[in-house]
Parts: C-alpha cells; structure tokens; sequence
C-alpha cells in the first residue's frame, strides 16, 4: 500500500472544499473493488446508471497519476487497471461478430453487478453495525448468579488401603526399632565355655540358675543369659556329656555331669 | 398444565379441577424468572423446561414473562432462539456510559463478518471476490476470536477451502433471533446478490448458520475442530 | 411499574405536584432497574442518583422496585448499603446442582484415619506420635468431612487434648463388623502387610469405639458438638 502522500499537507482545506477533485491516495481504500466504488460515486449517479467507460477511464487517470508519483501501489491495483484499460479499448470499438469471448457490454454489466454487490453487502455490514450490540448498548445480567455446584464429596478407600496405610507405619516403628537399640547378646558359644568350665568342676546335681548368676549382674542380659545357657546345656545332653532335670514349670532347672557311658542313657 | 388452563376459562366443569394448578403457574414463573435472570446466557426452551416444576407450559410462561417485562427497563428478549433478559435498548444512553472499552472492529472485519453473515457457508476465497482484495489472515484471526464465526467444514472443491459461518454466539450479540433476521436480507435476496456463488443445483440462495453441513461441504478434520484459530488455509496471503 | 403509578394517583393533593415529574419517575424506574440489572457489583444511592436524571427520588424508585419485585423470582435486596437483584432466597434450589464427586485420601489422611482406628480414642499428638509427624489440621478436617471420624471427648490430661474415634459410618463403609475385626499385627503379617519379626512389645491396643467415654476422657464442651470443624485444640502447628 502507497505512503502518505507528500501533498497532503499541502492541500487539505482543497480537498475537503471540493469532493470531486481526485486525491491520489490508495491508503485508504480496501482494493481496487473498493476504489472504483468510490469513482463510482463521485459520478453521483445511480449505481444502475453507471458509466463503465467514465469509471474505467478515471480510475486509469487515478492509477497513472499515483504511479507518476512513484507511489508503491499494489499489484491487483495494477491488475485493475489493466483489465479496465482492455474493457475500455473493447467498449470504444466495435463490437465484433459474437464470438466465444463474453461481449465488452456483458463484461461492463458484470463488472457493475460486483459493484453493487459490493455496496449492498457494505449497506448490510452497516445496518450489522447500527443494531444494538450486546455489550455496547443492550446488557445483560451484569452479576449473573452461577448455578451453585453443591458438592458431595464421596471419599473412596477401601479397607485393604486402611490396612496398608496402618502396616506401613508400624513397619517404620518396627524397623526403626532394630537399627537403634543395640541389643547385649550373649552368644551361644559364651554360654558353651562357661558350661563347660562349670562341668568340669561339677560332681553332682547343681541349679543352673546358682552358676549363671555371675553373667547376669547386668538384668538387661538376664534373658539372653538364661536362653543361651539352656540352649547350650539342650546341645551338651544331646552329646551325652549332660543331664538335666526340672520338677515343675518355672522350678529351678538342675544339671550334673555324666562321666560314664552307663549314666548316660538314664 | 397451563395450556389446559387457558382452555379451561371456556369450560368452566374442567377449571375447577385445575385450580389448585394456578399458583403451580406461578410458581413455575417466578421459578423461570429466577433462572433467566441468574444466568448471563439465553436460555432454551428446553433448558426451561428441564428446570420447571413437571408439566409446566414454558411457552406460556414465557409469554406472560415477556409481556410483564415489555414497557421496563428490562426486557425479555429473543435471541438466537433462546430467551435472556437484556436492558431495553432505549436506554443504551445511560447505561453505554458505564462501557469500558468495546473493542471495535475495523472496517476491514465489519465487511467479512457481514459477507460470512450473508453468504455463509463462504470460503475465504468467496469473502475475497466479494470485497475484490485480499482477506488477511488477521481478520479472520479476529472474527474467529470474537467467537461470532466458525470454521464450518470445507467445501467439496478443487484446494478444499475451509468454510465459515456465523455462531449462535454471533446471533446472541447483535440480538437477533435467527439468522433469518438479519437486516437488508430481502434486499440482498431480492436483487440475487446472494446467489451465484455455489453450483446452481446445489445453490440455496439464502445464508444458513445451521450446524448441519451442506452437500458440498466435508467435515472439518479432527484437530482443526480443537485448534480452530491456527488454521491456514495455505490461502491467498494477506493484504 | 404501573402498580407505582396507581399508588401515586391514590394520594389526590401530592400527585399534582407530581404530575410533570409522574413520566420522569417512570423513566427513571426504568433506569434504575435497568442499571442495577446490569450492574457487576451493587450499587449505592449515590452511584443511582449520579446517572438518574436529576432530581430523581432515587430513594422512592428503589422502594418502588423492592415492592414491584417483593412476590417475584428475582428481589431487590440491600447488600452492605447497597442494592442488587438477587434470586429469590426461597428459589435458591433452582440454581443450586447437587453433584456427587468422588475423592481419595491423601496418603497422610489414609495414615491418620489408620491410626484413629487402631488406637482411638487417641489424641492428635499420639497420632503425631506414631506417625512421627506433625499431623496438619486439614488432614483431620477432611477425615471429620468423610464422617469416618469423630470427635469423641477430652482427654483428662493437662491441655485437655480432644480425642478421636471412628463411626458407625466408618464400620460401614469399610465393612466392617466391629472395630475389632480390624486385624491385629500377627494377621497384618499373615496377610503380608508388614514383613519381618513383629517384637511382643510392638502391639496393638484395643481399639474402641464405644460412644461412651472411657475413664480418661471428659465429655465435648456443648458448642463443640454442634462446630465440630471449626474445633482448633491449639495443637502442635501444622505441617
């Protein structure tokens, strides 16, 4: 599209005085369609009653004279022209016998059909504009009330979700347990050398719980003490180098040596 | 219910069984009062009728709403063949003031939207041979924003142009009830500026914002439906 | 608006004054109506004086509006001093949609719930205690909101902490029979939940739902048993 034109400032009171006199400025139009609307009606006739050749020939003039001042002028501008100049030589001469060709005049009525086509759909995008807009001059509701989602929330789990949430925090507990408590053990092979000394200088029946008393003055390690002994006491009966004896539940438990053979399948 | 009642008042044996209907009427007015009011979009008569009590005659209520509403500052109105109140257009000098900024539409757009509104379903090609120039890709960019047109589908043609069409939001907007209203339409009809453009034997020589395609148009493809305002058409340029 | 006009007439010595200004109140009316239709927020007697005509009784047209509007689906009401249309308070249910949404617990609130079930009645800091975790109000809110868990009392200690428990609901919905059917920590083990050596001293309490309280527990204060949600124990700060 063309720049301002350098006259512009010059002339202006001239411009707005006298309608007719051709202002060279492509800028405000909307594609040749439109500027030869416009031509159009400065001829200020009846669009019915338009003259094809005058507007061909004006708009010819308004395109020469643009180009004269080196105005970048668009492509289908020239286009127009162009054809106009075609349709105008066309309508000048005589018209040949009828051919294949649409005839000169037929081409002038179709060229103001698009014309008028466009005025009227101009005319129709006015009368759009005109109505009353929503929003501009009719309104609606300016708080409108949303209808209220009242939401029940349904909360879904399932029991084996319960369960697992509860397992998992007692796991924690649970493994938390191992890693911080250091626990006294004393060893299956502890419990083994102190019986076995004991043995040694055993001759008769003697409760356990007498000799174990030593390794127990720390009372955390009296149930390992007491586990560990009688595990070890079980495995020296079972090699036959024990014998062990117990009256009641919870009643001291007694051991005594075998030092032969006979003894020891009593 | 009401239809009965209106029937009723000529055999007097039938209304006194429906009394007690009457503040059912009533009720269901108000009820449909509250729900046109609250709500910022035009309601269906469906829409209606889904929300009123069981049986109630919307047809009627709607009447009577509207007749209530005639001579205020409100009115009920008619719009893309919903209902919604609106302020009554008469006193668009107090209330315009209070506008912050109506976007306005370049003349450029005004004319397109007016070519879509007429002609549709139109291809850009057909907006561009209307106007005689190019139709930059802005405009349409613009329209489609407005969300007062629509890509329809495409047409059944060499290239496939895509199609466009007015909304019911675009109805909703300049208050008119169907597309049938739309000012200078005879005229356009009349002096068969609307004809010509699709084959004779397909022609319909009226515009149709109908949601249903026409026979020489094709669905849009599946994502185009979801990304309307990224479409090129690969068209003619802009201007 | 024509009620207004009656009432007008009725009063014979104050309506000839009236008389020019009797069209003036109507358009006003209407003028008023409309702004407040369309108005975002509600509007003052000053905001409607400034764009009434002049020397509009705004104060008479919006009694005229409240009492055209009293019986009707919409009213006028005073909002903070100012006015608004608002939906009848008795049609609020037409506007109002019940919608059922399904939600899950957080894995938090799944691990207090566990807890408040194993353990009730319990306090919040022995939740925290075993979980090893400050316990947000939230959380317990929403396990309160599922109607699993209640608020059962006051635990007869210093800061008389408030202690949870289950509901019948919470039976229910996990199909349960009896809190004690929850399975103690040898089944959990048996069924794989938890894995490795469970020591004798890591046990589970009895659980209890019982409503009566036990020993150590004092009863709700009155208003809590109607606000349950709004209960802060001035516990430990949440997460």
């Amino acid at each position: 599209m063309a720049e301002a034109l350098p006259f512009e400032d010059v002339a202006p009171v001239e411009r707005a005085e006298s309608e007719p006199a051709l202002h060279v400025d492509v800028d405000g139009f909307e594609g040749p369609l439109d500027l030869l609307l416009e031509l159009a009606r400065r001829q200020k006739v009846d669009l019915h009653k338009i003259s094809i050749l005058a507007l061909a020939e004006q708009y010819i003039t308004f395109i020469e004279e643009a180009r004269r001042m080196r105005l970048e002028l668009a492509a289908d501008y020239l286009v127009m022209a162009a054809w106009l100049a075609y349709l105008k030589s066309r309508l000048l001469l005589p018209e040949p016998p009828k051919g294949e060709e649409p005839s000169a005049e037929d081409l002038a009525t179709a060229l103001a059909l698009r014309l008028r086509r466009l005025e009227a759909i101009r005319e129709a995008a006015k009368k759009l504009g005109e109505r009353d807009w929503l929003g501009r001059e009719v309104f609606a509701r300016g708080a409108p009330e949303p209808v209220m989602i009242r939401r029940d929330a349904h909360y879904e789990a399932s029991l084996y979700d319960l369960l697992k949430a509860y397992a998992r925090q007692r796991q924690i507990k649970l493994n938390a347990k191992v890693s911080l408590h250091k626990r006294n053990v004393w060893s299956l092979v502890d419990a083994r050398d102190a019986l076995e000394r004991l043995v040694g200088h055993l001759s008769d029946w003697t409760t356990l719980d007498t000799y174990l008393m030593q390794y127990m003055v720390e009372p955390s390690m009296r149930p390992t003490v007491l586990a560990s002994a009688l595990s070890a006491t079980l495995e020296m009966v079972r090699e036959g180098k024990l014998t062990v004896r117990q009256d009641e539940a919870f009643a001291p438990v007694w051991v005594k040596p075998i030092r032969d053979t006979a003894e020891a399948g009593a | 219910m009401d239809d009965t009642e209106d029937t009723v008042d000529e055999t007097p044996e039938v209304s006194k069984d429906d009394v007690p209907s009457v503040p059912d009427h009533r009720e269901a007015t108000r009820i449909a009062e509250a729900l046109l009011f609250a709500s910022a979009a035009p309601l269906s008569v469906d829409d209606l009728a889904g929300r009123l009590p069981e049986g109630a005659d919307v047809g009627a209520i709607l009447e009577d709403l509207m007749a209530l509403y005639a001579d205020r500052g409100v009115h009920l109105v008619r719009v893309a063949g919903r209902f919604a109140f609106r302020t009554a257009s008469d006193l668009a000098f107090v209330l315009a003031r209070n506008v912050v900024e109506q976007r306005k539409l370049s003349r450029a757009a005004m004319e397109t939207l007016a070519i879509v509104a007429y002609h549709q379903p139109v291809t850009r090609a057909e907006i561009e041979e209307i106007r005689g120039v190019a139709t930059s890709k802005g405009t349409l960019d613009t329209l489609l924003e407005t969300g007062w047109i629509r890509l329809r589908g495409r047409r059944k043609a060499p290239g496939r142009p895509v199609t466009y069409g007015t909304t019911p939001h675009f109805l909703e907007h300049f208050g008119l009830d169907a597309i049938e209203d739309l000012p200078g339409l005879e005229e356009l009809k009349g002096a068969g500026f609307l004809e010509g453009r699709v084959p004779p034997d397909l022609s319909v020589p009226v515009p149709s914002d109908d949601q249903a395609l026409r026979e020489d148009e094709d669905p849009l493809d599946h994502d185009e439906l979801f990304q309307p305002l990224s479409i090129d058409e690969g068209g003619t340029g802009g201007e």
